[in-house]
């Protein structure tokens, strides 16, 4: 095991992979000489030089649409988007073109393509570069999503994103870069995508979260821990494929829910959880399933408002112990 | 041309029109081969049409043979073809079975994708044809992508990408542009224009000509009369050349027409157009019709090997609408196949409780 | 009440809308000299003429840019996508811009837009031309998402979304356009959103929907009500704002509960449906909520395959008797 | 231009350089006060900044100045402005109180939108500034619409949309300026070229000049020293008349240099660009010493004066910070404030179970 943070995972698993696959090259905004506008490509360009490493244009739809020809015609490139805010632009190749072309063509091209780049609200950035994206490719069939927590997480899935001979939203935490973990020294560690994992184990109450917000989740656990509840926390990790039997498998240990997430909560991912649950489990629960999300407005500036409108500990400590009836 | 034996000769120059194209005898009749081959395939799947037997929106090439025949008869097997929703002849001339192209209008099995991509999404990856796209634009980053693969693999070959004269108002088109001119791709974007998107003329969305689109980007254009097939070969295969050389991207406008409404459920004329340029152009400007001419003057076909080789396309179109109806619907679990690559090993990827 | 189709229905709401407010235009493709590729504008460049029924270039950013702009500044456009499949493409300007400059700029603007144009599955279309795409727009707080299945909802609903402040997205059934119905003769005929109507009462089973399906869930019910199943079927109309006291009210009634979308489900609007009932009517629940949407897949183009992968009449008289437990 | 005092005068012409460009001493003294007020507010942000006192993300304009007053200063008060995130100092110049804009840049009450919008999203409608966007190009199709609704009404104004060089990229500029094209509308696209987009040359996203964006639509363009506010000036009062007059869009690029970082976070030089270049900018193209020097020249300013003005310069930049320090943080029910334009009368809107 080395230490290292997120963004240093993150580079490694690029770097192993592109050392590993000729056909791995890495496209998007200043992921070249500026070693990526979060650094993630630092030194990349270094090793493999301007035909691998590709500084692009403000196109967005463009160079989506770019890669998704590529992977057709055999690459597999993995598009950074600065950050997710700005994949809005190339919604129509993502959706329409990567994840349905290996459908319309009854199986004769795939589309290994990874579209990586931050996401999720981040530091007063206000309403246009603070979201959580994952509803949008999640939605529609196609299109794998994956959002990884820690820095083993992050690199093992992303080295498994990268081999996955489907399109992949890999949507890292803008807030972890910095994050520091313990990971796997093992040039092959990969984890398979649709895989949850879970984080913490505890018998009253199930915290099921992704991403970013599994950090909240373990802190929310540890304030519960005190007042003598125990929390399960299961972090899904990659919420397409959905490890559904290890959803069933908390709920039916702890009988009581609250889904936890940074996205809006009209047709989040959250939604479809409880859908789930209920549907698959409905008589394991002793409470409703409560979900904690983002305050449902657009990202405010101000930073007593974002603060508002993000999920605190708190709010997560209060839906548990109301699903606990306490 | 209603039928290619009624037409007289229009009176074409009688010099060797052939030799001043480049273009031997032999493939001036192959030319004239696919085109009635187009021609009668498109009239078929129109029949098709007509009783039900294909479905959804349908629209067809016919009067626009040329671009088809001409423009793909210069490439190489290993080269790459993309288009928008009107592709099934750039399919059938890049290769595709015929067959296999009628099949996939009729949703059946024995189609291009099995009958789930329908008449807008012929794709053949054998033969490096990447579909059959019904977005207007979506083909074409996608295309610069695979010239992007080109050069980054070093392949010898060249990527054309069809698209119609109202695409280039798409903002996907620019972007595409610029990054082919930034990294000298090797793609050749083939604007047909005939004249209209869907309803609407040209100019009515756009202030200037077609080939002006390229000049940010300092990308050659140039414009071929796409009525003349001949023009459009000799055009392609010195484009191609330069391309393939590595002079970077080109924008070619193909001039043409369409003869048939834009799709099967637009009139022919009537509303955005009146029957009488409809058939003006297809009086003056039938590609089959007008290389028949050339050819009748330069001696190289008479009336009776036409009639053969018409008959010959007719037999072939009938032959794919027969393997068409004869080819099973897909099977029910077809339905669940292809969205993902792989069944999948960890994890649920379907949510609509239909386990599968 | 006088007797009209969906489309005659939708062209009186435009017209009259403009009639009475001289700040309302037409843009899209196609809606001024070809009457709309739907015909739903059919006569209304000759009434109002070229300044106000606008042919726009195959630009959907632009132009619904463009509106968002128009909006701004005072007037009050109807967008027309040709189908809401190619909104795609316009969706950075509907949720980055439209959405969200209400917010951004502290209620200084407000974007008064309506875009609107057939939605959801058609008949063999393939998978670029047959999607519904409600998930898309009403994930992001900012925009109202209208779904009209009758043609007086269609003309009172519509004549809301144009006079109401907010950006709306006004999703017609592409499939609906021949569909007759009696339609008020008021000039006036004003449908407030997000005011469900109750399109059929029963006590056994609760069938909500929105759009097109709802036809499919009065179907099913004059199925089950031959079988002695009274099935109460509920049309939201609106899906944000959503009708929550009539969804809690029709629980509360038959305790069971299906619902119908022509959607993918993973986050789709049943998701969200089902997670406030479970949240909010969770001791009124007989048995899991379920749902009938369609096929988690890319909509195939076959005939046989397609009707296998939209929601069904069939589909959903199993789910009410699933819900029934018979 | 660290203080203006130290700058001796570099030699300018002595010649009336204020009648070449048809600009009134007093115009010429007021672009100066101008352009220290911008300087002199954005170093306070940036000072505010250091502090913690301004989050998230924060693009200066300092050097780019002569593009807020020069183009700004031509407008009457009812033109419309709009711009990206590089918007501070065009807000102050289109008439937006700089109390207002520093409040915004501190999240609070007093700001432009009342803390929610932040640096990048400055908006006042009461003088026709139209934001403050953060989405690279998002703002050029909205321009577009504010020309149409200008024309729309037959008003007497003309929009000016401002964006960076690194957007002509994006396929919505393209759109854009095609609609415009074709509906002539009154619509100013102001490109404001500092030679990167973030840590990126313009030549390494581009083969050709920015100019050359409107070749395909017909729209004349131009390129202006932005450096140069007297130059600025000039040719903004033509340009402008020419498209208030009903002369259809324009393209101008303002050929300037930022002279911080791209964004807070970015550091000045090192990485992407040199210090000596940067520097060498500092000394050679400062807007305000070029202005400066020819002021002086023409004797119309000197040294005492102008200290005085740029003594009055930080005074109202001191002064806003100070507002914005003393101006409340929003009230927590702000943040469900302005999402809808009303509150529901039916159905709920709202849907994070915080009932409101
Ligand atoms: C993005 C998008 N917008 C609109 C449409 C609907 N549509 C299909 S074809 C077409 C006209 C395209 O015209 P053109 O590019 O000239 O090609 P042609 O049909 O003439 O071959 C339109 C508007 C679409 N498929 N995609
Ligand atoms: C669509 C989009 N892509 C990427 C970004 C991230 N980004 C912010 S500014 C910027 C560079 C823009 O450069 P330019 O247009 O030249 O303006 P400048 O900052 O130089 O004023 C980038 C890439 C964004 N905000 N929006
Ligand atoms: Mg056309
Ligand atoms: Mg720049």
């Amino acid at each position: 095991m080395a230490t290292m943070t997120y963004r240093e995972a993150l580079n490694e698993a690029l770097r192993e992979e592109m050392d590993r696959d000729p056909d791995v090259f890495l496209m998007g905004e200043e992921v070249a000489e500026y070693d990526g506008a979060y650094k993630v490509s630092r030194g990349l360009l270094d090793i493999f030089g301007e035909r691998r490493v590709v500084d692009a244009p403000i196109s967005e739809l463009g160079f989506a649409g770019l890669g998704v020809g590529a992977a057709m015609a055999g690459l597999r490139p993995v598009i950074e988007f600065m950050t997710f805010n700005f994949a809005y632009l190339a919604l129509d190749q993502i959706i329409n073109n990567a994840s349905k072309i290996s459908y319309m063509s009854g199986g004769q091209f795939k589309v290994p393509i990874t579209f990586r780049g931050p996401n999720g609200p981040a530091l007063q950035l206000g309403a246009q570069h603070s979201q959580a994206c994952e509803t949008y490719f999640l939605h529609a069939p196609g299109c794998k999503v994956v959002t990884p927590a820690t820095p083993a997480d992050a690199k093992g899935l992303l080295k498994a994103s990268i081999r996955d001979d489907d399109p992949v939203a890999f949507m890292e935490g803008e807030l972890l870069y910095n994050f520091k973990g313990e990971v796997p020294e093992d040039d092959d560690f990969v984890i398979p995508l649709g895989v949850a994992d879970l984080k913490r184990k505890g018998s009253d109450v199930s915290i099921i979260t992704h991403g970013k917000m599994v950090h909240v989740a373990l802190q929310a656990s540890g304030k519960l821990e005190k007042l003598g509840v125990e929390v399960e926390v299961l972090d899904l990790r990659s919420v397409r494929p959905l490890d559904v039997d290890a959803i069933l498998e908390t709920v039916q240990k702890t009988n009581r829910v609250v889904y936890l997430e940074d996205n809006w909560p009209y047709a989040g991912t959250g939604a479809q959880v409880v859908s789930i649950i209920q549907e698959e489990a409905f008589d394991h629960l002793d409470a409703p399933v409560l979900r904690v999300t983002q305050a449902d407005v657009p990202m405010p500036y101000a930073k007593n408002l974002e603060a508002l409108a993000k999920p605190t500990v708190e709010r997560v400590v209060e839906a548990c112990n109301k699903v606990l009836y306490r | 041309m209603a039928e290619v034996e009624t037409k007289t000769n229009r009176g074409a120059k009688k010099k060797d029109v052939l030799a001043q194209h480049g273009v031997t005898e032999e493939l001036a009749l192959e030319l004239m081969q696919d085109m009635l081959l187009y021609r009668r395939f498109e009239e078929k799947a129109e029949e098709s049409y007509a009783i039900g037997k294909v479905g959804g929106f349908c629209h067809l090439h016919i009067g626009q043979e040329a671009g088809a025949a001409g423009v793909i008869k210069v490439l190489q097997s290993d080269d790459y073809v993309l288009s928008a929703y009107r592709s099934h002849t750039q399919a059938i001339a890049k290769g595709i079975n015929p067959k296999a192209v009628m099949a996939e209008l009729y949703g059946r099995v024995g189609g291009t994708s099995g009958g789930k991509g329908g008449s807008m999404h012929i794709f053949g990856s054998d033969v490096r044809f990447l579909g059959g796209h019904g977005i207007v634009g979506g083909q074409v980053p996608i295309a610069t992508g695979v010239a992007w693969k080109i050069k980054y693999s070093g392949e010898n070959t060249v990527c054309v990408c069809f698209m119609g004269d109202a695409t280039v108002n798409q903002g996907g088109f620019h972007e595409s542009l610029n990054m082919a001119a930034l990294w000298e791709l090797p793609v050749i974007y083939v604007v047909e224009n005939n004249e209209y998107g869907m309803g609407t003329a040209f100019d009515r969305v756009s202030k200037t000509d077609i080939s002006t689109r390229s000049l940010p980007f300092d990308i050659p254009s140039s414009s071929v009369n796409g009525q003349d097939v001949l023009s459009t070969y000799e055009h392609f295969r010195n484009l191609t050349e330069q391309v393939r050389a590595g002079g970077g991207p080109r924008l070619v406008e193909l001039r043409t027409y369409r003869f048939r409404g834009h799709s099967m459920s637009d009139p022919v004329s009537g509303t955005y157009r009146s029957t009488e340029e409809v058939e003006r152009h297809k009086e003056e400007s039938d590609p089959i019709a007008i290389l028949r001419d050339q050819l009748f003057a330069a001696a190289v076909l008479d009336q009776d090997t036409l009639g053969e080789m018409d008959a010959r396309a007719k037999k072939i179109a009938a032959g794919a609408a027969d393997f068409a109806d004869e080819s099973p619907v897909p099977e029910p679990e077809a339905l669940y196949e292809n969205v993902w690559a792989e069944p999948n090993s960890h994890g649920r990827l379907f949510f609509d409780s239909r386990k599968v």
